[in-house]
């Protein structure tokens, strides 16, 4: 779950960081009752869940409620790739000296933490890592033994901190990476961590990742998700517990099992169509299970086909038909769908299917044959 | 001889009185598995269909001689269930749940790997090894015995190429579901190194998908000391950038993880890749065909 | 160092284990001040650095303010091994249904914390140990892991803990560990852990040793030494940052690194003499070093005679000798010293001190002859 | 080739600015030992009388190959600066720090042992090789080359000991000071195990003292698989139970520890045990003399 920079920020105060003075507003309104309560120069920032928004003009330093009033205006709607601005972070304005990286990435690779940190702040790091290598320290820590004082010392003399900094930068690299493991997070980025004109260091931004997996024990975090800039798919499949991702096709597809179902996605490419969707519907075959997914899929309006593709395990096929024709009879299809089972009991899966002769369902052998009818229907159907 | 799932396998089943742990232990058995004992806190003294049930892993391991774990168990038990097993001198747990917060993993992954202790998951289906044993929630009616060892981070993907490969006639030694998440007890070159060095595999199937970077790793090790021949099958070519695909470990961070990539990684270093289960499936059946 | 029962209920306490209200009192009248407050039925209970007070008549239950009293008259002064009460804790009187006992122990054999369980709790442990084996329970826990659930229930399964108590007495064993861990303790003991009339569990007892070399980082533990307690000598000698251990001979020993000063105590000993201390100078020459450690010495009575037992290494016997002519001329020496100086510059250290020829001091070249010197002029000093 | 100390060594001093620490490495250094390098965050670019000074152990290992470290420094940053050297790479870390809290070198001891980094202390003088290298704070005018392996949980016992064996015109292949603290890295056992598969070592002395059952334990060790010859002295005969006598590790816990019960488990495996340290000298100087 990606975290907004103000909710980032409220995790990092929680944890003894220093960030500067904020409201949340999403309105004009709120945002320059915000701009009058504190008073002075100002940051108006948009808050979306992508990066880039510096340059799209969705960060503007105001000097005063009036200023903050027309820059939240601007804001307020903006259209960042494709993420719009529904909500604003008003900032104290502060006086800027330094501006460094900091990040905590969760390396699956190496399986540890990996902790990188460069003088180039501000900047984005994929340029640093590419155009100046040697200015951006990395350094991996051995989850048994946790962030220690020489993890601290050795970053940062691999970046070059100066010396009189390395107190407050070690300090401050302890408790990011605090954060990043009672939080359970995936990423911690500070993009820049600041030193003021009067010596505090600060983060100035902060983007966060906590683990999915891990939300049962952050139920604070869990009640930050933004469910208004949710796709009303996705929202529907989270509160039914299933795995889905929208695509921007047409043929709808839902199958058991992760791996089987990207497969799936592609082989539709690979016949010439194009996946409106990814829906694992996992174990089991329940009516009820099925018509959920099939409801969610067919609420995407762009659909014209679902392909229905299960390899029977466990549950076997027979079982699955008998869902299926279940979940036939609880909702309405408006496109159709076809159907291939294979696997335990795949025989008399299909000989159920053929029997029922409804008229919204296809039966095919193979994913490959499934496949290529799902296509030509939605085809025929656009 | 096959790998993890033998004939010396002794098993406990650690959250056996579940409904998911009940069903899975009895299968197993029912399938030859040498199911010794099963372990649930406070159910010391009882029975599942005849295996006796233990308050801790450490008694079904002085008691029973357990010698391998299958963890079925809540996340949020599951890591702490597989540290139990690791500490009761377990030298090999297989993990059958998804979920798991990754910190916990890592937690996990940094104990036993030093310690020597093998880890099969999480978020597996488990191993089977054809007419010898099943340990975890493969569907064994799928396969048979033969020569090509399986490999795979996705479940149903397993069955659909070994049902593929059933169908041309061809069995499996080992099926080896290594699992969905970021980070796994077994990678693809662990995998690599059991089936080269057990006797029974001749032949090598890897399935891979979208996320980290173990099949790239896989590659270079296949260059460097797999001797038997290796096809493979990559799935997610067609899943965007930043979404969970699924499994916790199917994500495509930045421009890392994508499936063109692994695809190009392993023909680097001379591995075939089936575009599809079914191609990937001819492909191993040519190859076992031209011996 | 080792706590009295009353501070270590102020760690579990702060560490939110259940304990007996209690007030700690050095009078008859705060004794009874401290009953009347309380109210009812009191425990007046000696806090003194050894175990065995119950029999020793340590423990008194009373019922009102005036057995209380009466009870405190008898308790404070009286000697319990050795250890005279200073100090009782009065505690509410609690009705005790159940007593176990529990203690996790530094392993230094395992190098791991011992926990260990009985419900056979009041007893003694060595009891249970010996005469009964099969109800004490044992587990190690391995540091990397810390103690987890499944440690407590292995333990409390192989305790034949009644399976309804398991949450309460594991939800305990975690919280003791916790205090293991975090006060750096050598010792946890709750002998008896009681569940009383009302489910309650409640530690009804407890002794806990602190790692000494962890003091730097308890600076509340620090603060609960006893100094009354102690012994002037190894009192002084703690001031002065040396090693010292008293013992009850006539023979004065010091002499540098701890593996040296017990092989000399031996050697006094097997030469038919007893050894007054045991006293590491360590490192370092420095007169001023040397006559502090000599005073301490001299400063229990009983010593007749002093050996001081030098092996040169990095500090040259040169420079030992010349620090103990410093010594001399530092303070008055009220006993004859026989110095052994071997190893680096031995002779030279051996040359200067015959030279300057001081009445106090015989010289000799081996241990083994030092030894017999001192035991004999020991003798003849008595 | 003689063990710990070697001609191999390329040694890190950690807390080389210190004044203990600076004293040491040039001690060191002009015994012959390669001191390659020093550690103290924020000194980087410095350098003591030659050796060059870095920030991190890390930098030592990669810029100046350093295999070896020695950690000098206060007992608070001690169990840290042992971390540091065992992830930075370094295969043999010797901690001459006395007073570090027992839990922190608990915490240690699991990190390093299943990842098979050698440590040696702490609370130890380090270790010597007549000759060819020493690394810490003994005295090595004392001692000459020779091939009795000595071993001791005691500093100056040690040296009075090598001092009357070279008196005698004994030398020794490494005197290694395995420390006085409850929780060392090398045990007698691990030493016994070096020197049994040490060419320069043909005799061994065992210098042990009271608290713990390290000495008992080597005792069963050298009954089944020691086979040069072994001389033994414990100290602390006349020591009362629960006391610390200096070193922390030095106390009788109730009766478990005494000089005695060592002394008794070593003779009863045949292990000869002088009654005092020149007895002990004796009886290896006519062990070697009858060879």
């Amino acid at each position: 779950m990606d975290l907004y920079e103000h909710q980032g920020k409220e995790l990092f105060a929680k944890a003894g960081i220093a960030v500067a003075e904020g409201r949340i507003a999403f309105t004009v309104a709120e945002a320059r009752a915000a701009a009058e309560e504190l008073g002075g120069t100002v940051v108006v920032k948009s808050q979306v869940l992508v990066g880039g928004r510096g340059k799209a003009g969705g960060v503007k330093v105001v000097k005063d409620a009036d200023a903050a009033e027309a820059a939240a205006e601007a804001i307020l709607g903006l259209d960042i790739k494709g993420h719009i601005t529904r909500r604003l972070l008003i900032e104290r304005g502060v006086a800027i000296a330094k501006e460094y990286y900091v990040s905590i990435t969760f390396d699956r690779s190496a399986k540890m933490p990996l902790l990188m940190l460069t003088t180039m702040g501000g900047m984005d790091v994929e340029d640093v890592a590419e155009n100046h290598p040697d200015m951006l320290a990395r350094l991996h820590v051995d989850p048994a033994l946790g962030f220690r004082g020489f993890h601290g010392v050795q970053l940062m003399a691999a970046a070059g901190i100066p010396v009189d900094e390395r107190k407050a930068v070690g300090a401050m690299l302890a408790q990011l990476y605090g954060v990043f493991e009672a939080e359970d997070a995936m990423l911690v980025e500070v993009n820049p961590l600041v030193f003021l004109d009067d010596g505090t260091l600060l983060a100035a931004d902060a983007k966060v990742t906590i683990d999915d997996n891990a939300l049962y024990r952050h139920p604070d975090v869990e009640a930050m998700r933004d469910l208004a800039a949710m796709d009303p798919q996705e929202q529907a499949a989270r509160e039914s517990h299933l795995a889905y991702v929208k695509l921007d096709g047409d043929v709808g597809i839902l199958g058991n099992g992760a791996g089987l179902v990207m497969s799936t996605v592609d082989v539709i490419a690979q016949a010439g169509g194009r996946p409106a969707n990814f829906l694992d519907v996992g174990g089991g075959a329940s009516a009820e299970k099925i018509t959920t997914a099939l409801e969610i899929v067919l609420s995407n309006d762009k659909v014209n086909s679902v392909l229905f593709n299960i390899f029977g395990g466990i549950t076997r096929c027979d079982e699955v038909a008998k869902g299926l024709l279940g979940a036939l009879e609880a909702t309405e299809i408006r496109a159709p769908i076809v159907v291939r089972l294979d696997g335990t009991n795949a025989e008399q899966g299909r000989a159920l299917l053929t029997e029922a002769a409804r008229p919204e369902i296809t039966v095919e052998k193979t994913m490959l044959e499934a496949a290529a009818t799902a296509v030509r229907l939605a085809k025929e159907a656009s | 001889m096959a790998v993890i799932a033998t004939k010396d396998t002794r098993l406990v089943v650690q959250g056996i009185t579940g409904r998911e742990g009940t069903f899975h232990a009895l299968r197993n058995r029912d399938y030859g598995t040498n199911v010794v004992a099963g372990v649930t806190p406070g159910r010391a003294g009882q029975d599942v269909e005849g295996i006796p049930v233990f308050d801790a892993v450490v008694d079904a391991v002085e008691q029973q001689g357990a010698n391998t774990a299958l963890v079925i168990v809540p996340p949020r038990f599951a890591a702490e269930a597989i540290l139990e097993a690791a500490e009761a001198g377990v030298a090999q747990i297989i993990c059958i749940t998804e979920g798991i917060p990754a910190h916990d993993m890592l937690e996990v992954y940094h104990y036993i790997r030093p310690r020597g202790i093998h880890l099969l998951g999480p978020n597996c289906p488990g191993a089977l090894s054809p007419g010898i044993a099943n340990i975890g929630i493969i569907p064994a009616e799928v396969f048979k015995p033969g020569p090509i060892g399986l490999m795979s981070r996705s479940g149903t993907l397993t069955y659909q190429i070994g049902g593929e490969l059933a169908a041309k006639g061809l069995g499996n030694s080992t099926i080896i579901g290594l699992g969905g998440d970021p980070v796994i007890g077994t990678s693809f070159i662990d995998a690599l190194d059991l089936f080269q060095a057990d006797d029974e595999t001749e032949f090598i199937v890897m399935v891979g998908e979208i996320g980290g970077n173990e099949e790239e790793k896989a590659a270079e090790v296949i260059a460097e000391r797999i001797t038997k021949p290796v096809v493979a099958y990559i799935a997610g070519f067609e899943a965007p950038p930043g979404k969970t695909m699924g499994h916790a470990g199917a994500i495509i961070s930045g421009s890392a993880g994508t499936a063109a990539a692994k695809q190009e990684a392993l023909e680097a270093k001379g591995v075939r890749v089936g575009t599809n289960p079914t191609e990937a499936a001819q492909i191993m059946a040519d190859l076992v065909g031209n011996r």
